[in-house]
């Protein structure tokens, strides 16, 4: 896997504030989710990515070159800021050919490809309004396609759909996913878990400026696995689940909850709970069951807290 | 159009242009130009009124042609000019950092100079297209008072004039620019320098005037409107050859020292 | 809050408000009882103009609104003294630290200026900003200026608080501590309030009743119980390990599966329970990792009540 | 679950709603401008003028023969107040450009109007920010420069035919501060961005101001003076303090009625740009 990014040993600070702290990494082609709770240096991250900002320690190279002061990498780099913001005088259509005509593409082309990035989009039909009029959705749809206008070989997206409703949330998530499979390499970073996790598997946990865990998402939830992990159960005759799973052997401790149809059990090793509960859940009739180690959000906080 | 090269950024004329032609869309057609162009305005309407008035109220202590000379230097030169380079020059960059925009051309595969250098051209087309023809309107208006018997005398000191409202335009967009992208708040200092250093310096004894645009500005038009009180006594007249030579000094020094320290600036936009 | 009809604390009948040329509410009509009422619908759907409204800020076309038996339109200040608004946008003043810009918000609410002071330390606790009360808000995350906000619209305690989209832009952690927050002041506070957002989740873990509104219309209002009780039985499930064969036996049993927000919603055949899931995971070689029966969430009323795809 | 100290109580006080309901607004502004050091050395540069006066009473008193080249009398006073003028307006526009320019672009307006605020609460509140820092640099020096006067040259200033010279530094400082301080304030309610309302503000007073005197240069008649806001405070220095100008000596009764008539439309104009929603046409 060719490194199309590459962070060696960079930091960056503004004045005493350390925004990113010796983090080294390479990401190649593919979608990777940047993960952190806001402020964690997420946007300093990809700012250094797309050479806005210059490392104040260590080395930040793209595509083989420095990120910082080599403008003609913005020729296969296309970067999507997390700013509202826009020349709202601009109609769709001007603001991705203004920007295309930089690129360096002429007249012709320039209308063709920003013809295609919004019809990407699914914005071609408002392609002649001013961006002024548009909506929350729609303006974050036209931002997506000024980065991908140009056929970039990288994409950064920062917070491609923060604040966004269900309708245009899905939109995108299916749009990266897309770009992902062509062999692109995205960098998604986000601070809403089941985004990144439908989006892709490949993580970067990032907080504090520093990198906290990186790989595939599954990976990282094994690693999880050797912790012990409590289940809540709901059975229809919970006495007989408890008698199933008290002849298990990493079971530390089991509780029964005050109405009687809840049962908590905490085990050493999840893995082997959750295998062989099967038979035993379907014959007590268990209708509910939840961890509040299971998912994303925990491994997250899980390990934040450290 | 040469085909792209992804491995230089694109060629420094091309990009300027692309960046300028954004960059006057959004000038151009801001409520702001509406002000400035009123603003411009005034001494042509001040014109049409001393016309209108001067059959019925012929007693003026003002000739045409020395109303028009009042206007260069009074109104254009001191006044008009210099507020105008402030308001958009110092906006340049700083619009675009303020409204967040500023990324959409960071991340283009263009060298920082081209954006300056667009922003600059903008800047110029706009200030001229508005500037020139009003000070076109003022000399015609006043020079066809009776008969205009004189205007065929009086084009070449048009002709001059124009040249100095465009090398003003040029120094204070300069002088401004650098302004804009040093400081984060220009626009006190911009108003000191205007209302401040510029108005009363020029009249000071000795070397003093040099140290400011006007002195020279007003040496290179030949109008020497009477001015009242102190500054009559000390109103020097520098040299032409030294005039062009510091003003265009001014506006190289300034746009060089821009562009490297914008090409230099990180621009941290927080969330 | 028990059932019987108490007075609501906002009325409003065929209100019509726009902006201009366009109309941001179209005939709406609704109350607002004591206790927490969600305002759900996509961004633009008249949501914050009702709020405004309410507020006294913009005048109704035609129809009628009050708000603890007064006219927003005639007296407003009246209103606004026992609002508490939380407004979407950031409106912190810049400079100030936060116990001075609480205080502030407490003295321009009435509040003599040292109970002011008082209070807004007191609340600055409360939502969780204790040590950093004399920071200047400009330094804030986006989660602590958010319960800044929340602080400033509790300081002179209304008996009504607005909270518009107050989880916006916080992450898990920020977001169900925000949420925890807004449930305390709503169940231990007795403080009534309205919850508006177009986070669905939100609004289903503070509040009983909702009003969905689309494009300045009420588009669906009730309990929220009433408007997703499951009409099928439908889980959402978590698996560990490969989940296609799991998914495609499932489809034999005629079951349906599609993606929801945190893994698959199935909804069973009828008559199966929830031991078929369990069956076909075992038999597909896959653990059950999570499981809850779904009702049909917010966003499926959500859905049907806008008929689908509505552009947002 | 965060667990959270039962402090919270339900306030009970419902006092009745004070009067001065705008004093916070002005008293925070204050506080935030104050704390700036720029603002403070431009005011601290506001003061010279009065060094440089005291300084020329101190030599009269020392050297009497001095006062027939620069007589301690009115026009002392209304010359001072001249020049603090135009320090007026840049310590008006460092202050007031964003005072609700800033609450409109970043939507903190909404932090006052909705509270149980009236615009006219609003407004008044931002107008005594500018006023209270006016007078500061015209009230305040101008009265102790009148009483120093009294105090170091009670031979010459202690005449009964001097005595009107302290209720017209009273009046004259009230008059400049008020209407530039509500100029700036209607023109930083017209734009959302302070630079546009800082440059838009020297723009009008100051091309008003040539305006004037080039109608003056041409036409000789003080009544040119009304064109111009500045022209019209600067006639009522001059009949107050009957100041040697011939361009502004003019019946101040027509002064008044512009500045009067000015008042009015800027305070219409905030009345119509503070509101808490953007009327979007």
């Amino acid at each position: 896997m060719s490194a199309t990014l590459e962070f060696v040993r960079a930091s960056r600070w503004y004045g005493q504030v350390i925004a990113l702290n010796d983090v080294t990494t390479t990401i190649g082609p593919g979608v990777t989710g940047l993960l952190g709770p806001n402020g964690a240096g997420k946007s300093t991250f990809l700012k250094l990515a797309s050479g806005q900002l210059a490392p104040s320690q260590g080395e930040v190279k793209m595509l083989g070159r420095a990120a910082w002061g080599s403008p003609e990498l913005f020729h296969r780099v296309g970067v999507c800021p997390e700013a509202d913001a826009f020349w709202e005088q601009l109609t769709g259509l001007e603001f991705v050919t203004g920007l295309l005509r930089l690129t360096g593409y002429d007249e012709t082309e320039r209308r063709q490809r920003a013809e295609n990035a919004l019809h990407e989009v699914a914005l071609l039909d408002a392609k002649d309004r001013k961006i002024g009029g548009y909506s929350k959705g729609m303006r974050q749809r036209v931002k997506m396609a000024q980065a991908l206008a140009h056929d970039p070989e990288v994409l950064l997206l920062d917070e491609p759909v923060s604040g966004m409703d269900p309708v245009n949330r899905r939109r995108m998530v299916d749009l990266v996913r897309r770009l992902g499979r062509t062999g692109r390499t995205v960098v998604v970073s986000s601070h809403i878990l089941h985004e990144v996790e439908a989006m892709t598997r490949r993580v970067l946990l990032i907080h504090n400026g520093r990198i906290l865990a990186e790989g595939d998402v599954r990976e990282i939830r094994d690693l999880m696995d050797e912790h012990p992990h409590t289940v809540a159960l709901r059975a229809r005759d919970p006495r007989a689940l408890a008698r199933a799973v008290v002849a298990m052997p990493h079971v530390i401790s089991l509780t029964f909850g005050a109405e009687g149809e809840w049962v908590t059990v905490q085990t050493a090793r999840p893995d082997d709970l959750y295998g062989n509960l099967a038979e035993a859940a379907e014959s007590a009739g268990v209708s509910e069951m939840y961890s509040p180690d299971e998912n994303l959000e925990s491994v997250f906080r899980y390990l934040v807290a450290g | 159009m040469a085909t792209r090269d992804p491995e230089r950024p694109v060629p420094f004329a091309p990009a300027a242009r692309g960046v300028f032609d954004l960059a006057l869309e959004g000038m151009v057609w801001s409520g702001r130009t509406v002000v400035m162009a009123g603003l411009l305005a005034l001494p042509v309407v001040l014109a049409i009124v001393y016309r209108l008035v001067l059959a019925r109220y012929p007693m003026v202590r003002l000739s045409a042609i020395e109303l028009y000379g009042w206007f260069i230097v009074m109104y254009y030169l001191r006044f008009a000019l210099p507020l105008m380079a402030l308001f958009y020059a110092t906006a340049l960059i700083a619009d675009e950092v303020e409204g967040k925009t500023l990324t959409y051309l960071l991340t283009r595969p263009i060298r920082r100079e081209s954006i300056l250098a667009g922003k600059f051209g903008a800047y110029v087309v706009t200030t001229l297209t508005l500037a020139l023809p009003a000070v076109v309107l003022a000399f015609f208006t006043l020079m066809t008072v009776r008969g205009g018997a004189n205007l065929g005398g009086a084009v070449p000191d048009l002709l001059r004039d124009l040249g100095v409202v465009a090398l003003a335009l040029f120094a204070y967009g300069a002088v401004f620019t650098l302004l804009g992208v040093f400081l984060k708040r220009p626009v006190i200092p911009g108003l000191l320098f205007i209302f401040v250093w510029e108005l009363f310096l020029p009249s000071f004894p000795g070397y003093i005037p040099r140290v400011t645009l006007t002195a020279y500005l007003r040496s290179l038009v030949r109008h020497r409107p009477a001015q009242e009180g102190v500054s009559e006594i000390f109103a020097q007249v520098l040299p032409t050859a030294l005039c062009l030579e510091v003003l265009v000094g001014a506006v190289v020094v300034g746009l060089a020292a821009s562009a490297w320290i914008f090409s230099t600036r990180e621009y941290v936009m927080d969330q | 809050m028990d059932g019987m009809a108490e007075t609501p604390l906002v009325e409003f009948r065929d209100l019509a408000v726009s902006y201009g040329p366009i109309e941001a509410l179209a005939g709406v009509s609704g109350a607002f009882l004591p206790g927490p009422t969600g305002l759900l619908g996509p961004n633009g759907a008249g949501k914050t103009t009702l709020l405004k409204t309410l507020l006294g800020f913009l005048d109704p076309d035609r129809g009628m609104i009050n708000a603890f038996g007064l006219d927003p339109t005639k007296e407003p200040l009246g209103v606004r003294r026992r609002i508490g608004y939380m407004p979407e946008v950031d409106c912190h003043l810049p400079g100030m630290t936060a116990a001075a810009f609480v205080a502030f918000a407490g003295e321009l609410s009435g509040m003599p200026r040292d109970e002011a002071i008082s209070r807004a330390h007191e609340v600055l606790y409360y939502v969780g900003l204790g040590e950093a009360r004399y920071r200047t808000v400009d330094t804030y995350s986006t989660g602590m200026k958010q319960r800044v906000k929340l602080a400033q619209a509790l300081v002179h305690d209304p008996d009504l608080l607005l909270l518009d989209e107050p989880t916006n832009g916080l992450d898990p952690a920020g977001r169900d501590e925000m949420l925890a927050l807004i449930r305390d002041v709503s169940e231990r506070r007795q403080m009534s309030l309205i919850l508006c957002s177009h986070l669905l989740r939100d609004v289903e873990q503070v509040c009983e009743n909702v009003i969905v509104f689309n494009q300045g219309r009420v588009a669906a209002s009730g309990r929220i119980a009433d408007l997703t009780g499951p009409r099928r039985a439908v889980y959402d499930v978590r698996v560990k390990g490969d989940a296609t064969a799991f998914l495609t036996d499932l489809k034999d049993h005629g079951c349906e599966w599609r993606e929801g927000e945190d893994g698959y919603r199935v909804t069973m055949s009828d008559g199966a329970g929830p031991e078929l899931i369990f069956r076909t995971a075992r038999e597909a070689g896959v653990q059950v990792r999570f499981l809850r029966p779904g009702a049909e969430t917010l966003e499926d009323v959500f859905l049907r009540a806008l008929g689908h795809e509505a552009e947002s | 679950m965060p667990i959270y100290e039962q402090t919270y109580r339900r306030h009970e006080a419902r006092g009745p709603l004070r009067r001065v309901r705008f004093w916070p607004i002005t008293r925070e502004a204050l506080r935030l401008i104050l704390a700036r050091r720029a603002f403070l050395i431009l005011l601290m540069f506001s003061w010279l003028p009065f060094v440089i006066r005291v300084i020329q009473i101190y030599v009269i008193t020392r050297f009497p023969e001095v006062s027939r080249i620069l007589p301690v009398d009115g026009r002392l006073f209304g010359d001072f107040l001249g020049w603090q003028a135009l320090f007026a307006m840049f310590i008006t526009i460092f202050a007031g450009a964003g005072l609700v320019a800033g609450d409109l672009r970043t939507g903190a307006i909404l932090v006052y109007l909705s509270r149980p605020l009236t615009r006219r609460d609003y407004v008044l509140g931002k107008l005594a920010v500018l006023l209270l820092l006016n007078l500061f640099i015209t009230l305040v020096p101008g009265l102790v420069l009148y009483l120093l006067a009294l105090g170091l040259a009670p031979d010459q200033f202690w005449k009964w035919s001097l005595a009107w010279i302290g209720p017209a530094v009273v009046v004259d400082s009230l008059v400049i501060s008020a209407v530039i301080s509500v100029i700036a304030l209607a023109i930083s309610s017209l734009s959302r961005s302070a630079r546009v309302a800082g440059i838009g503000f020297f723009g009008l007073l100051m091309g008003l101001e040539i305006t004037r005197k080039t109608l003056y240069a041409i036409y000789g008649r003080p009544e040119t003076a009304l064109v111009s806001p500045l022209g019209a405070l600067y006639s009522v220095g001059v009949a107050l303090f009957d100041l040697a100008d011939r361009a502004l000596t003019l019946p101040w009764l027509y002064a008044a009625a512009v500045i009067a008539l000015l008042s009015a439309a800027c305070l219409l104009i905030l009345r119509s740009r503070v509101r808490a929603v953007e009327i979007v046409q």
